[in-house]
């Protein structure tokens, strides 16, 4: 019944391969590009057959075995792919939002050398996607898991020539490593943990029905997810390992859009999620989820205060918005986590998209006008609203989404972890309050970006700033559809307390042949007293819409008024001018007491922590590396007699030891 | 009365000296003695035990490890004159080109 | 019984200490006047053609190592001349399968000139 | 006085060698051949060799499932010693593929290339079939004699010359310690048979503190360490694979450490198996000490090869967890691992034939550099290489690594398999470097000199078709390797 699952990564396998080898002979960029697009374009429609098949059908778990992959005396490792609802909304949300950034790329990448090569690994991370997302067992999601580390490191490194982005791609890798090296581990320990027990398996489905041969809150358990979720920091982006993420924006922006924001950055959570029958085992490993993810959207957030290139505001934001997937991880709230891992990959692709327009059109603009300003730096930019109308109004719904305004995508996602992180059994105020906090934060730095870019004086060189064009179609309809994703999206999850229409809140329902028995053994949940308290759940929303407005007015009176008053009082009233001064000398008091040292902890944070410390740490660990192989290294000093001499010491060594010891 | 141990002995004490030869000694060819020395050494241990076993095992072993010790002079000394060719000593500490 | 050959005991330990003592006692009250011709190796009074420590040419040494290899495959055919009757036409066989390799082995060696002096 | 002669021909079975029998008799031919040709002409002995091999594995391939002892149970040819067999003569026949040309370009077109490389394989088959200490003393002596001499082929290269002496030196000095351990075994036990020596040991009371049964298994376990490069006894490694023809370096790292390993297993699966305990504990040691060795002072070379050398040091840590674990799942596991390095490994060394100058000075991580983009097809061919040896996902790599690892998890080594994990992330970063090489640097040289040779083209992409079909369908071979245990 379910026995085309296969083509859904082959599709784009095909694409990858033909455009790999032929890519260069075929040369035109309509074939190359339409190649890509139809390819991972097939594989969604394949996705949505297989999608609404499994909406209408009562069996919710469903596997389709290709063949044996590994034989190993103990175990059979299967070429196999699991369609069950989350993996069902991923592939669909992957091979959505990837048709729309591929469909983009085509405009966006227009003329780079290298543009085949482009599709080809574009295509080639769908593949390994959706791998990860659709294999059933372990193995073949380790597959997905190495094959888009290696496409993001293939695709940031895009701009070779660039030193830069060649020391991001190698850093994103390398980080990734470490953790792949958790996953692994995890997976080794699980493997044996599980074994020792008489089972031997890797499979999800098995691995799901027989976790309860672990000791729940056990030592075994907790160890075994914390090496998955150091490995899911390592692809998410959460501390300490998140520094990969904003380094990661020296490639192309579709790439930043598709891997760095909808996708690839979300697989630790689905790898959370699929897994989360034993991550329910171990209430330890579930805090430290909840308090990592916590401090990851504070610490992110804030130091997106501090940045004025476009893409790493959205880089920043990125990181703490998977922080509150991991908090809603963390607290149990599997589903909420996925429906914003859902809604955060519509808006923030579109965010991206929309920054990669923005980014277009200035670069566009300075190579009109011969100038070599940095076409991301924020402070060139401003009024652009004019030039760039569809661009903004997609950026300003995103952000909307994104600030969590009512009704929107971002609205029932967001709230709906923050109510579990205030209310579940496994929740904790404190998470809550960082959580309101973060969220305050990001309505904050998502409308300074907003108004810095198309709001208030245009701030281009005068050379430039008439020559900035509207995108082409191929790049502002996937805007488009991106947006308003973002803002209808949340209604599939309209929560228990305001659904006035009893629709029910669909994806809650739908994933909870996944979630529920984790939930249900475990007592993860919301209580019962708390689960019919409308109106505190309807207060905490209020609450929460009105952090968010205050964001959103303390951005806007930063960067709208700020930057607007002294011009017009300067040239209406030229008298007034003390006056103005004197405005601008509250205003000063104000950026005094407030937001200078916010942005003072923001740039200390990512000055003086990311860079001196996490990086610091990373490097030392290079460092001693480095050192340790270097002296090891003269042991191999070419004198025939010390190697003879270590020999005859190894066989002393050994000899004695079993003898006399 | 000697027995087999102090053969055992002996050879040990042979064997010893061999791997001694060999980490000290600078000259290709005495390396080269000292490890015949040590071969010998195994064939003498051989020779005793299979006269004190009672069985011929191992004597033929001491045949191949012969033959074997001879294609290996071929080969070693082979390999000492080609090196000397090109470098005019037989020191081991002047080859040294491999390293780190 | 053994105590009658205790005077050959005593004769041989009194020539002994002889022997050593004179040469000994020699060497330690003698005059000492080396000279070159004095301290030169005895050759019927020849006079010295060079040094002993001189290069041979390296077709010794593959000579050398050719006499090795095949002077030790007569190792093997030892046992197997002791052994001969009784393993009639078999052991035949084999050893001629034995000496056809080292023939093998032999034909190269001579196409390849190594027994050539020139 | 007749049964004598029929005793020893009641012996004989000729089934029993038949493969390594005539791949000997390929070799004899083959010298002789080779003094009537003119000097020079190797292409001839070269096809003919391949020949050989091929006639050879497939008579290896018609005793599979058939197993045959003869020479009063000093040989047999059962599956475990035909598997091996066939993972040396591919080794063989990929190392043969990527000579020729080489040769001619290094100035050393010398036809006695090929015997000795047919020698060195039989060599290597005796001591995978061997199950009588003196014929896998003699199989590993006739394979290390016929190395020497091709580890210093290039006789007026110092490098060779080194590389060969060094070999010489090490490895007979090694065997001075095996033979003491068989000869102390042989006081011991009464006989040098394998099974043999399992029988007398099993039925000695306190075998593990008898230290003559101790020193004995220790002293031979370190000729066959020796041979895979095991720390502490690999020294010799990296200065001879670097100074060895890179040829020979490539075959070096897989044929005959497989056949080590081969023999390795089979005398401590069989003979050592009541002291499974103490020599477990020294194999973790060593395991874990081998790859961090190799795998940390490969990240200090600059030279590719030298590099290579350390991550075949790592590499022999890893099948050496298969030891440790001491089940099928983890010996069967370096059965396939052998055969997984043995594309890998010498197909990376086939780039580096193809890409070295004369007296490949050129082969450093600088020498590398944009190789990715003048040459594609090599860049892509390094790059599959590379990953399978850092054990990512699908190459053969990675199923090796898994194999091999899920034995020492089903024996309850997690610390080890952990361990084993970690040290790939190790070596994942001087991989990684070459690829940032090939890939993020810009091209220092054009490439120009580099021809296309066609049969190295054709072992670079049996190589790829092995390391591609291990790494997504290994479950034949898998079968294969375990229906090998014995």
């Amino acid at each position: 019944m379910y026995s085309n699952l296969w083509l859904i990564p082959f599709f784009p396998l095909v694409g990858s391969i033909i455009n790999g080898l032929f890519g260069k002979k075929i040369k035109n960029e309509k074939v190359i590009g339409g190649i890509a697009t139809i390819a991972i374009f097939l594989s969604f429609l394949v996705s949505c057959q297989n999608f609404f098949r499994l909406l209408g059908d009562t069996e919710k778990v469903h596997q389709q075995i290709l063949g044996s992959w590994m034989s190993i005396g103990i175990l059979n490792v299967e070429w196999g792919f699991l369609l069950d609802p989350l993996s069902a909304l991923m592939i669909m949300v992957v091979t959505g939002v990837g048709s729309l950034i591929h469909l983009y790329s085509i405009g966006y990448m227009h003329g780079e050398t290298g543009f085949y090569r482009f599709f080809s690994y574009l295509n080639l991370f769908c593949f390994s996607m959706l791998m990860l997302v659709l294999g059933n067992n372990a193995l073949v999601m380790f597959i997905g898991w190495e094959g888009v580390g290696l496409c993001s490191y293939l695709l940031i490194g895009y701009y070779f020539e660039k030193k830069s982005a060649g020391d991001a791609a190698k850093k994103a890798f390398v980080v990734n490593r470490i953790g792949d090296f958790g996953f692994l581990c995890g997976l080794f320990t699980l493997f044996w943990a599980l074994g020792s027990k008489g089972v031997w398996t890797l499979n999800f489905v098995e691995i799901s029905e027989n976790a309860h041969l672990l000791q729940s809150g056990g030592l075994l358990v907790t160890v075994v997810t914390l090496c998955f979720f150091l490995g899911a920091t390592g692809k998410s982006a959460q501390i300490p390992l998140y520094t990969w993420l904003p380094d990661a924006m020296e490639g192309p922006t579709p790439v930043s859009a598709l891997i760095h924001a909808a996708t690839m950055v979300t697989a630790g959570i689905y790898m959370i999620a699929r897994m989360n029958i034993l991550f329910a085992m171990s209430p330890t490993t579930m805090m430290v989820i909840a308090f990592v993810g916590a401090a990851t959207a504070l610490f992110a957030a804030s130091i997106g205060f501090a940045q004025n290139d476009i893409k790493r505001v959205l880089a920043y934001s990125t990181v703490s918005q998977l922080g509150f997937m991991f908090m809603a991880m963390g607290v149990g709230a599997f589903t909420a986590g996925i429906f914003h891992l859902m809604t955060h990959a519509f808006f923030k692709a579109c965010l991206f998209l929309g920054s990669g327009s923005v980014i277009h059109g200035m670069h566009h603009a300075y190579h009109h006008a011969h100038l070599h300003d940095d076409p991301q730096d924020m402070r060139n930019m401003g009024g652009l609203r004019k030039f760039m109308p569809i661009t903004w109004i997609t950026y300003l719904l995103s952000c909307l989404a994104i600030a969590g305004m009512p009704f929107f995508a971002g609205f029932f996602s967001k709230d709906e972890i923050l109510w579990w992180t205030f209310a579940s059994t496994r929740g904790s105020y404190l998470v809550w309050i960082i959580g309101t906090i973060a969220a305050c934060m990001t309505a904050f730095y998502m409308f300074r970006s907003l108004y810095m870019t198309f709001h208030g004086e245009q701030r281009t060189d005068v050379r430039a700033k008439d020559h900035i064009p509207e995108s082409p179609w191929v790049i502002t309809l996937p805007l488009i559809i991106l947006a308003g994703l973002a803002t209808i999206a949340g209604f599939i999850g309209i929560p228990h307390a305001i659904d006035v229409a009893h629709v029910g809140n669909g994806i809650a329902s739908f994933l909870d042949p996944v979630f529920g028995q984790a939930q249900q053994l475990h007592n993860i949940g919301i209580p019962e007293d708390l689960a019919h308290n409308v109106g505190l759940e309807i207060g905490l929303m209020c609450m929460s819409v009105v952090i968010g407005l205050i964001g959103i007015g303390g951005a806007y009176y930063m960067y709208m008024k700020k930057q607007e008053l002294p011009a017009k009082f300067t040239g209406a009233f030229p008298g007034l001018h003390k006056a103005v001064f004197n405005k601008w000398y509250i205003d000063e008091l104000y950026d005094f007491l407030f937001v200078n040292p916010c942005k003072k902890i923001g740039t200390f944070l990512w000055k003086g922590f990311d860079v001196c410390v996490v990086d610091g740490v990373v490097n030392g660990i290079g460092w001693v590396v480095k050192g340790l192989a270097s002296g090891l290294r003269y042991t191999q000093s070419g004198f025939l007699h010390n190697y003879a001499m270590i020999m005859v010491v190894g066989v002393v060594v050994i000899v004695g030891y079993y003898i006399f010891g | 009365m000697i027995s087999v141990y102090h053969y055992m002995i002996l050879s040990a004490i042979l064997f010893a000296i061999g791997s001694f030869g060999v980490l000290t000694r600078k000259n290709m060819i005495v390396i080269f003695m000292c490890i015949e020395l040590m071969l010998n050494s195994v064939n003498l241990t051989f020779i005793a035990l299979s006269r004190h076993l009672g069985n011929m095992d191992g004597q033929i072993f001491v045949f191949f490890v012969m033959t074997v010790a001879a294609a290996e002079a071929a080969v070693g000394l082979a390999l000492i004159i080609a090196f000397y060719r090109n470098k005019e000593s037989i020191e081991v500490d002047d080859f040294r080109l491999l390293k780190w | 019984m053994l105590e009658n050959y205790l005077p050959v005991l005593v004769l041989i330990g009194i020539a002994v200490a002889f022997a050593v003592g004179s040469v000994v006692m020699s060497g330690l009250i003698g005059m000492k006047k080396p000279s070159a011709v004095k301290l030169a190796p005895y050759e019927c009074g020849m006079p010295l053609v060079g040094s002993a420590r001189e290069r041979f040419s390296v077709k010794f040494y593959i000579i050398a190592m050719l006499f090795i290899l095949f002077d030790i495959e007569a190792v093997f055919l030892y046992p197997w001349a002791v052994m001969f009757k009784r393993l009639g036409m078999f052991g035949f066989v084999e050893m001629g399968v034995f000496i056809a390799i080292l023939l093998v082995g032999f034909i190269y060696v001579w196409k390849k000139g190594a027994l050539e002096w020139e | 006085m007749e049964n004598l002669a029929q005793i020893a021909m009641e012996s004989v079975n000729f089934q029993a060698i038949m493969p390594s029998l005539v791949l000997c008799c390929f070799g004899m031919v083959l010298l002789l051949v080779s003094v009537f040709l003119e000097r020079g002409r190797t292409a001839p002995i070269c096809w003919l060799s391949i020949i050989g091999l091929v006639v050879t594995g497939i008579i290896s391939i018609n005793g599979w499932n058939d197993p045959q002892a003869g020479f009063a149970g000093g040989v047999v040819l059962d599956n475990f010693a035909t598997f091996f067999n066939l993972t040396c003569l591919i080794a063989a026949g990929l190392t043969i593929l990527m000579s020729d040309s080489y040769l001619h370009r290094e100035g050393y077109p010398v036809a006695e290339y090929y015997p000795l490389i047919l020698f060195t394989t039989a060599g290597a088959m005796w001591m995978a079939s061997g199950t009588d200490l003196m014929t896998i003393f003699l199989g590993l002596e006739v394979l290390s004699v016929s190395l020497y001499v091709l580890a210093g082929f290039f006789r007026g290269q110092l490098r060779s010359n080194e590389a060969g002496l060094k070999y010489f030196f090490l490895g007979a000095f090694s065997t001075g310690f095996m033979l003491y351990g068989v000869a102390l075994l042989y006081g011991v036990t009464g006989t040098t048979k394998v099974a043999g020596i399992a029988e007398a040991i099993r039925l000695m009371p306190d075998a593990s503190s008898n230290p003559m049964i101790i020193a004995g298994a220790i002293l031979l376990s370190i000729g066959f360490l020796f041979k895979i490069g095991a720390a502490p006894f690999h020294m010799w490694t990296p200065d001879v694979y670097q100074g060895a023809p890179t040829p020979i370096t490539a075959f070096m790292s897989a044929g005959p450490k497989a056949a080590a390993f081969a023999a390795f297993m089979r005398v401590t699966y069989i003979s050592l198996d009541s002291l499974q305990v103490d020599m477990s504990a020294m194999f973790w040691v060593l395991a874990v000490l081998t790859m961090t060795i190799g795998n940390f002072v490969a990240i200090a070379q600059k030279d590719v090869k030298r590099m290579l050398a350390f991550s075949s040091i790592s590499h022999a840590g890893y099948a050496l967890v298969g030891m440790v674990a001491w089940n099928e799942v983890g010996f069967s596991g370096i059965l396939f691992y052998m055969l997984v390095y043995t594309f890998m490994n010498i197909g990376a060394f086939a780039v580096l034939v193809l890409i070295g100058k004369q007296g490949e000075d050129n082969l450093t991580l600088d020498g590398m550099a944009g190789l990715g983009y003048k040459r594609p097809f090599l860049g892509v061919a390094m790059a599959i290489f590379l990953f399978s040896l850092m054990g990512l996902p699908p190459t053969a790599g990675f199923t090796g690594k898994f194999f091999i690892f899920a034995g020492a998890l089903k024996a309850g080594y997690v610390w080890l398999a952990i361990l084993g994990v970690l040290n790939s992330a190790v070596s994942l970063y001087y991989y990684l470097r070459v690829m940032v090489y090939m890939y993020f640097r810009d091209p220092v040289e054009d490439f120009s000199w580099v021809k296309m040779e066609m049969a190295t083209i054709v072992s670079i992409l049996i190589a790829i078709a092995g390391v591609l079909y291990l790494g997504v369908l290994p479950g034949p071979v898998m079968e294969l390797a375990k229906l090998s245990i014995f």
